[in-house]
């Protein structure tokens, strides 16, 4: 658990997570990590946190960081939106930032990160799509929120990339782009979705069903429902791998790393570290952060892949494509293979 | 006397009201399919069934090619037997309508599918793998198998355990400790079904000796476990992650028949988790209806003064087989750990209180849980693997069809099965 | 057949014609505050038939459940054969050779006669599986030495209830009891049953069993006893010869004299208030069980309706009350058809209803008396003032009530759970009688009230019918038909036999029961 | 020993009593966890074996850690004496002194309403679990009332009150309608109908108008500032105690008149103590189920719809979900209350108090928020068995066992 009780004294970052909890193996726990880099880099930076049952504990617990004399509080999440902004407004001095979101109001002393995942998605996809034996991946989300179609139609975009450039005629099952760009305020697309983040019994069925679709790869978007997808890659043997999100499988989850290949990381971690230093050092700024490949934002990350060494070449040079913004990660400029 | 029982096996008929609303729902279940799901898809479509399972490491000799059909025509068949199964509903009235709803349902989730994978159609998937369909539905059934064998337990002998879902939840916890510090899941499952008797003894313990409320303290056992699940994931799993591995539980196959098509892969390539759940049933079914335990237990269950008259002690009856209960259901808690992995707050997403819907389908016999847990799981399975085909119904609608068709069944059949007499009642020994 | 026997034997202990000697000595039993039996001794010798007679809750059951072993005595001893004994549970008391027939059955409804007979004590195969073949053998071979026939295989819930109760004397004997207690098992038999359950006493005794015979009636007494036990109030009051007179005995029991004879003025009967006309019904199973009953009370009238349990009485009335669904025929009470009209609209036609189950669908236990003395009429003014109720006037009401009926109660806020029964059925009578009827209909009326509790309602009741009141009684009890009734309607098998004078006698009226139709 | 004495005479009193003790035991067993669960303490301990002599630091951590949770628990729930005494000296700072306060009240408020909800069905033999469900309906019903449709604040407070009433109903008509006609089990209809309620509830959030504009999240629009209810100290205060106080004084006052005083009520309790003398008397056992269950529904919408308007504003895919389930804890305290009105105050000031408190404890110790939980469903086992706590404390009175009447199966 956190730390012991709160001295005023010395510079204080507190985290208030959302329903998740610091152990949802997702970003609440990213940006926890995120608190704890911090720290690493300078000790003297005191961290805590507080995690919230109920949308009725987020105010409450800002309120009680705020009285704690927290320097900069951390919110998680949309639904903290509200409750950030109040506070925020309500003490113009106090520092905030908040993960995954973008705010309906902007107000100064509030900074919001947000990452445009699709950059490291769509590395993901060409991963899958060179390493998938049978030709068939899929992908599947929580809800059909921007954050997560964002994921899903990089991952797209990925996969139709490499058939495009290598005459493949690999699949992607459980997403399909819907017309226009994909940004963070509106990702078009329908395709499988659980419905929630925490039913793993759900999405170790639609996993199942997918590998019963001749899929070998899955890129669950679903935070702990993505679980699920691990014991149905379990169950179906050998062959059968998962694609991690979020945050690195490997650490989050060492026991399951053999079933993941790689991570394609929403850069929670260094976004808050940098949030948190840069207060530290007095020179935070509100507004809004993007994380993209280029600033570490987000990345993808190997695992137990099997990728050879040309492929990860070939991957790194996307990546600078991308940064200069030569690649599109937009599925829609790439024909797909129709299933 | 020989007169009247003549008379009552008569008039064991279900009275007519209430069958002809059941069967009134089976045709319109029946019309929709026929009308919307076979011709309302155009005459072209083609919907297709595979048969080769997921796992290809265990695959079989055999190999069965796609069966490919025309919606159109198949779906109004499916229709049309749905619709016969209503009329007979409403014509004989036999004695078990729900099972035909539950058969209709379960039909009617079909056509869904083959509806929704049909070519040219919107989804991408372009069949429905019948293989892999039964063989999770089976995981789902086996978990409600372990619960509502444990309600068999103990409601046959006149406690009722609502806390099912808490058992469930102890024992997935404990069960994904042990074995992540083992990693054996025998020792799992032992710890497994230690909890679930200690939670099944609580409940004794307050519903025998001091007569509480059995509802109110299931439901509390209930509360408990999911909050003290919560807080030991915070405390101790959390700073301690190797605690909660959640490696599963692999299959061991039955040589020659996990070959048999279909079936081999769904039934005879299981966890031994499964095996033993349909041993316990076969168990419990003879112990129950052919021996001595069993005339006891239930003349406990039924009309325990008179067993007290007869010299049976009604309260260590119960004790016991609310402790077994409660150890079958730990056990259950275990084996779904063992099938999902690692231990997830609530993750049994109310399994515990489906198994005791499937008690009541079940007429509290063993055997007929084994049915309705087959149904409840197919159904379950089903609604969520329509989450891979694009149907035009959102994700959340469709979620609700597990919870929805448990409702329609209990309301359909309570008050028309029997339970035990005295099932519920405390005892107090005059 | 050979190798049954064997079996037979090996479960059960052979049949040895010694007899047993039981006494019972300053026993003592306290429910709380509350002393059920207080230092009772007495002796039962072998092959004898002792009687226990007392008032309703004088401590009978209590006595005899201590002797079987399901209650235990504070103080006092058990004496079987000159040795001390102390039962844990009822199993030892049987193994002990103690057989009970309860006063209520204590019979598994959904299993065979068979499988009742054996429990606790089944023949058993190979793996722990019961034995049915042995079980049913043994029924037959003791059904033919005692004359007692049931089909082992049938449900008990299908059997008449005195089919049951052999099933009980079956089980006490299977059990190779040698004292044999039977509590009040008179109560529900035709006149015809209790000539045979009575020969069979008889017989057990001569064959050398002792029996602990308990009723409240004298007759029977008189009939079978050697030696009679009164107790009263949970004490001996003493032990009389069997041919001590009627009048003697309730004087014993009671503790002071009881008319017998309820007397009656001359009414001339008034137009009928309530009339049946071919009615049917069903019960919970589906089977008809009142097949065209048309029936007519007149007001200043009491019809008394005669019959042996079971045979259509019960679900008439509920269906009168409207508490059960009507098949065919019409019910008309003051001239209004109330033909399956809810019990709501029944109750304000006029219909008073004292129902057969009192404590299941006349009183709520745990509600206290001035609650229960409204049950019906809380929603009328005064007890109601618009949407609340008006507590004043509902205390007042029950203060005025259990002085009138004299209920013996320490308060009128006590739970009426903790009433006698007797007090608990004035309460009901009390209620129905307080709102304005035209027609009364009490099932069972007195059915286990004592002597001196019957004589008050039977009062009561002819009161209500010389102020011109119709009145329906139904009961299985002969002598209240025939002392009440000014006809008497006879039920069999879900029909009215037939409507006769009371005069005609009780051997007539005992026939007619038994299914014979009036010459 | 005085003490004791006096706990003997208050016992004596009966059920109160019995809930006091079944609190202690909950502390108690809530000290046993933490204390199983505690690394540092448990590492004292482990130094006990060499060393005998550490016991005494053993104890010492022991009740440090303890100690410290629950004094907590007390500061966040009631807040701290120091500064109490701060304010009454220097007449300052008095919003922060009385926030914990305010947010004890806050919490309290949707609890009272839900716990008469769930007692008023208790009382007549009906347990209705899906009170829950029922909640989040009245929630959604008042959040749609409140954001689609515009009124002046006069009408538009009423308005989502009404609105909020029947959604809850609605959701309790279904369980009530399949009880009453077709026998089916409360217990299990409502409890699946909770979680059909959950669906509905992203359902609702994430596909209809009702979805906040420019959210593809799972939130629902925000309410008017003209339906909500305001903090009875001012906005600008930040002590969000807030008028549904008052409404939830109302709806136990209410429940007090329903059950003692009015014929309806005397009718539910006559069904929930003996259905078949009910209905001898003329009581339509059909009317009564459905009434009961459009009462008790409508309650707990009514929770709901206070719980939204007085707090988030909003409504979204984990209102009232899991641990944040007010009709969950609402069944606990009717139990705790002894389904009696004023037991009932008691019961939801005290938990709210656990649960508000609670937060404060994970705060400043890092014990998870659960152990308020797991606490409140050992008093309630306590309390569901008073004679086991009698025999627990040697206590000897005549409370008989809780006489709650739910049915089995049969319906
Ligand atoms: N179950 C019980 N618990 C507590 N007290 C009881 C119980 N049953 C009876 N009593 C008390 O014992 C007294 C005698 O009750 P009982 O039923 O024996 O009366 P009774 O002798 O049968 O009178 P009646 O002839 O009117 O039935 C009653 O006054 C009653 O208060
Ligand atoms: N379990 C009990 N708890 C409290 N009081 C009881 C209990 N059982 C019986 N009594 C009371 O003890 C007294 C004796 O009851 P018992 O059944 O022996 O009377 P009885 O002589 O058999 O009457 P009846 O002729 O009606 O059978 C009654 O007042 C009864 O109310
Ligand atoms: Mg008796
Ligand atoms: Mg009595």
């Amino acid at each position: 658990g956190g730390s012991t009780i709160a001295s005023a004294a010395g510079f204080k970052a507190c985290i208030v997570t959302d329903t998740g909890g610091i152990n949802d193996k997702s970003f609440n726990a990213s940006a926890y990590q995120g608190l704890k880099d911090a720290k690493m880099v300078d000790p003297s930076i005191e961290i805590d946190y507080l995690s919230s049952l109920a949308e009725t504990d987020y105010a409450p617990n800002i309120r009680a960081f705020e009285h704690q004399g927290c320097n900069i509080i951390i919110t998680v999440g949309f639904l903290m939106d509200a409750a950030t902004t109040a506070a925020a407004n309500a003490d113009p001095k106090q520092k905030f930032a908040i993960v995954d979101d973008a705010p309906m109001t902007k107000s100064k002393n509030v900074l919001a990160l947000q990452y445009n995942t699709n950059q490291a998605a769509f590395l993901g996809g060409y991963l899958d799509a060179a390493t998938s034996k049978t030709g068939v991946v899929a992908t599947y989300g929580g809800m059909n929120f921007s954050t997560v179609a964002m994921y899903e139609s990089g991952f797209v975009a990925g996969v139709r990339y490499y058939d495009m450039k290598n005459h493949a005629k690999v699949k992607v099952l459980g997403f399909t782009p819907g017309a226009g760009a994909c940004t963070l305020a509106n990702c078009p697309g329908t395709g499988t979705f659980i419905g929630n983040f925490t039913d793993q019994t759900a999405g170790k069925q639609d996993t199942a069903t997918f590998f019963a679709q001749g899929a070998d790869i899955v890129f669950p978007v679903a935070g702990s429902v993505g679980l699920g997808s691990v014991a149905a890659a379990q169950q179906a043997g050998a062959g059968h791998s998962v694609t991690w999100v979020d945050s690195n499988g490997c650490v989050s989850d060492k026991a399951q790393c053999k079933w993941f290949n790689a991570t394609v990381a929403k850069g929670v971690e260094p976004s808050v570290a940098a949030a948190v230093e840069s207060a530290f050092a007095g020179k935070f700024k509100g507004g809004t952060y993007y994380g993209t490949l280029a600033n570490g934002g987000t990345a993808l990350e190997y695992n137990s892949t099997t990728a050879s060494a040309s492929l990860k070449a070939t991957i790194a040079a996307l990546t600078k494509g991308i940064e200069s913004g030569n690649i599109s990660v937009n599925p829609n400029r790439y024909p797909g293979t129709p299933n | 006397m020989s007169v009247e029982t003549v008379e009552v096996t008569k008039a064991l008929k279900q009275p007519h009201g209430r069958s002809r609303v059941i069967a009134g729902i089976i045709v319109g279940l029946g019309l929709f399919v026929a009308l919307v799901f076979g011709l309302g898809s155009s005459g072209r479509a083609k919907s297709q069934f595979t048969f080769s399972p997921v796992n290809l490491s265990s695959n079989a000799p055999w190999h069965l090619g796609a069966l490919t059909v025309n919606t159109r025509g198949w779906n109004v068949v499916l229709g049309v037997l749905i619709i016969a199964l209503g009329t007979e509903v409403w014509v004989r009235r036999p004695r078990a309508p729900m099972l035909r709803f539950g058969l209709s349902s379960i039909i009617f989730l079909f056509a869904l599918l083959f509806w929704a994978c049909r070519t040219p159609g919107p989804s991408q998937i372009p069949f429905v793998n019948l293989t892999a369909t039964l063989a999770g539905s089976v995981g789902i059934a086996m978990v409600l198998m372990y619960g509502s064998l444990s309600g068999v337990l103990c409601e046959r002998a006149g406690v009722v355990n609502i806390a099912i879902e808490g058992q469930f939840l102890g024992g997935a916890f404990f069960g994904s400790m042990v074995v992540s510090v083992t990693n054996s899941f025998l020792y799992a499952a032992l710890a497994g079904a230690l909890f679930g008797a200690l939670l099944g003894w609580l409940l004794a313990f307050l519903a025998i000796r001091y007569m509480s409320d059995q509802v109110i303290v299931g439901v509390v056992i209930v509360t408990m476990m999911a909050s003290l699940s919560s807080y030991l994931n915070l405390q101790v799993l959390t700073p301690y992650p190797n605690f909660n591995l959640g490696n599963t539980a692999s299959t061991t196959g039955i040589p020659l028949l996990d070959k048999i098509p279909v079936l081999g892969p769904v039934l005879f390539n299981e966890t031994w988790f499964f095996y033993l759940a349909v041993a316990l049933v076969a168990l419990v079914s003879f112990g129950l209806f052919k021996t001595r335990w069993g005339l006891r237990v239930r003349a406990v269950g039924e009309h325990p003064k008179a067993a007290e008259s007869v010299g049976i002690n009604v309260a260590r009856t119960r004790y016991r087989n609310v402790i077994m209960g409660g150890a079958v259901a730990g056990l259950g808690g275990v084996a779904f750990m063992a099938t999902q992995g690692q231990f997830q707050p609530g993750y049994t997403s109310g399994l515990g209180y489906v198994a005791l819907a499937a008690l009541i389908f079940g007429r509290w016999k063993p055997s007929g849980a084994v049915v309705a847990s087959i149904l409840f799981g197919l159904s379950a399975f089903l609604a969520n693997g329509l989450q891979s085909y694009s149907v035009p119904v959102s994700s959340e609608i469709i979620g609700m069809f597990p919870y929805i068709i448990t409702i329609a069944v209990v309301a359909g059949l309570i008050g028309r099965v029997r339970p035990p007499a005295a099932d519920g009642v405390p005892f107090k020994r005059s | 057949m050979k190798k049954t026997r064997v079996l037979v034997t090996r479960v059960f202990f052979v049949t040895t014609i010694t007899g047993m000697r039981v006494e019972l000595r300053g026993v003592t039993k306290r429910f709380g505050s509350f002393t059920a039996n207080n230092q009772i001794s007495l002796t039962v010798e072998p092959g004898q038939i002792h009687c226990l007679l007392g008032e309703n809750g004088a401590g009978k059951s209590t006595l005899m459940n201590i002797l079987f072993g399901m209650l235990h005595a504070e103080e006092g001893e058990i004496v079987i054969d000159g040795q001390a004994v102390r039962f844990a549970d009822s199993g030892e008391a049987v193994r002990r050779g103690i057989g009970m027939v309860h006063q209520h059955f204590m019979l598994v409804p959904v299993f065979t006669v068979a499988e009742n007979v054996v429990l606790g004590f089944e023949p058993t195969k190979s793996l722990g599986r019961v034995n049915h073949r042995a079980a049913n053998d043994m029924i037959h071979e003791l059904s033919s030495r005692f004359g007692l026939d049931v089909d082992p295989d049938a449900l008990v819930e299908n059997l008449s209830v005195g089919l049951q109760q052999r099933v009980e004397i079956l089980k006490a004997l299977s059990h190779d009891a040698e004292l044999l207690i039977l509590d009040e098992p008179t109560a529900v038999l035709t006149p015809q049953e209790i000539e045979s359950l009575m020969a069979i006493m008889r017989s057990l005794a001569s064959a050398g069993k002792s029996i602990l015979f308990i009723t409240h009636k004298l007759k029977e007494v008189q009939a079978v006893g050697d030696v009679i036990t009164v107790i009263r109030h949970g004490e001996v009051v003493g032990s009389v010869p069997a041919t001590t007179s009627e009048a003697d005995l309730a004087t014993l029991m009671v503790g002071r004299d009881v008319s017998f004879s309820v007397t009656k003025e001359v009414v001339e009967a008034g137009p009928a208030v309530l009339s049946l006309r071919d009615v049917v019904i069903r019960d919970d199973r589906g089977i008809s069980v009142v097949n065209g009953v048309s029936l007519d009370v007149n007001g200043g009238q009491i019809m008394a309706i005669a019959g042996v349990q079971g045979n259509g009485q019960t679900e008439l009335v509920e269906a009168i009350a409207g508490l059960r669904h009507v098949e065919s025929g019409t019910i008309t009470l003051g001239g209004r058809d109330i033909t399956n009209k809810t019990p709501r609209q029944i109750l304000d036609a006029g219909l008073g209803h004292v129902p057969e189950d009192r404590q299941r669908d006349g009183l709520v236990l745990s509600m206290s008396i001035e609650d229960n003395l409204v049950l019906n009429t809380a929603h009328f003014r005064p007890f109601a003032k618009g949407w609340s109720r008006n507590l004043p006037a509902v205390s007042s009401n029950a203060a005025d009530l259990v002085e009138r009926f004299d209920v013996r109660t320490t308060s009128i806020t006590a739970d009426v759970g903790s009433l006698s029964g007797g007090n608990q059925q004035k309460v009901i009578v009390a209620r129905e009688l307080s709102r304005p009827l035209t027609c009364f209909m009490a099932a069972q009326p007195t059915r286990g009230l004592d002597v001196g509790s019957i004589e008050y309602v039977h009062r009561q009741i002819v009161e209500q019918r010389n102020q011109g009141l119709g009145v329906l009684i139904v009961s299985s009890e002969l002598d209240e038909v025939l002392s009440l009734g000014d006809r008497v309607a006879v039920m069999f098998s879900g029909q009215v036999v037939g409507v006769v004078d009371p005069q005609v006698g009780r051997e007539t009226i005992g026939l007619m029961m038994a299914g014979a139709k009036p010459e | 020993m005085k003490i004791w004495n006096f706990l003997k005479r208050l016992n004596a009193r009966g059920p109160a009593a019995t809930a006091f003790f079944a609190l202690i035991l909950g502390f108690i067993i809530g000290a046993l966890v933490i204390i199983a669960t505690t690394a540092v303490v448990l590492n004292a301990w482990r130094h006990v074996f060499s060393s005998p002599t550490a016991i005494f630091s053993a104890l010492k951590v022991t009740f440090d850690n303890v100690g410290a949770a629950y004094r907590a628990i007390f500061i966040g729930a009631v807040g701290s004496p120091s500064a109490y005494s701060h304010s009454i000296t220097t007449g300052q700072g008095w919003t922060n002194t009385i926030d914990p306060l305010s947010e004890t009240l806050t919490y309290a408020t949707p609890l009272a309403i839900a716990s008469i909800a769930v007692c008023i069905a208790f009382r007549t033999g009906i347990f209705n679990i899906g009170a829950n469900g029922q909640a989040i309906l009245g929630g959604i019903a008042g959040a749609w009332a409140g954001s689609m449709v515009h009124l002046p604040t006069a009408l538009h407070i009423p308005f989502t009150l009404i609105l909020g009433v029947l959604g809850g109903a609605l959701g309790g008509l279904i369980p009530g309608v399949l009880k009453a006609y077709a026998g089916a089990h409360e217990v299990i209809v409502t409890l699946m109908l909770n979680y059909i309620i959950a669906f509905f509830l992203l359902y609702v959030t994430l596909s209809t108008a009702l979805q906040q504009p420019g959210q593809a999240n799972d939130i629902s629009r925000t309410i008017d500032g003209s339906a909500v209810l305001p903090p009875i100290f001012g906005t600008g205060s930040g002590l969000r105690v807030s008028y549904g106080l008052f409404i939830a004084a109302a709806v136990v006052l209410f429940g007090w008149w329903f059950l003692n005083r009015s014929t309806l009520g005397f009718d539910f309790r006559i069904t929930g103590a003996n259905p078949h003398a009910a209905r001898a008397a003329g009581i339509n056992a059909r009317r009564v189920i459905i009434f009961v269950f459009l009462i008790s529904g409508g309650l707990a919408g009514l929770a709901g719809e206070v719980q939204m308007a007085s707090t988030t504003h909003f409504v979204d895919g984990g209102f009232l979900i899991g641990s944040a389930g007010v009709g969950f804890t609402a069944i606990t305290v009717a139990l705790l209350g002894r389904n009696e009105p004023m037991g009932i105050v008691w019961g939801s000031l005290l938990f709210a108090a656990l649960n508000v408190g609670g937060r404060t404890m994970q705060a400043s110790t890092g014990i998870p928020l659960d152990l308020a939980a797991i606490i409140q469903s050992i008093v309630v086992l306590f309390v569901a068995s008073p004679v086991l706590v009698k025999e627990i404390f040697r206590l000897h009175t005549t409370t008989e066992a809780v006489q709650l009447a739910t049915k089995g199966w049969g319906q």
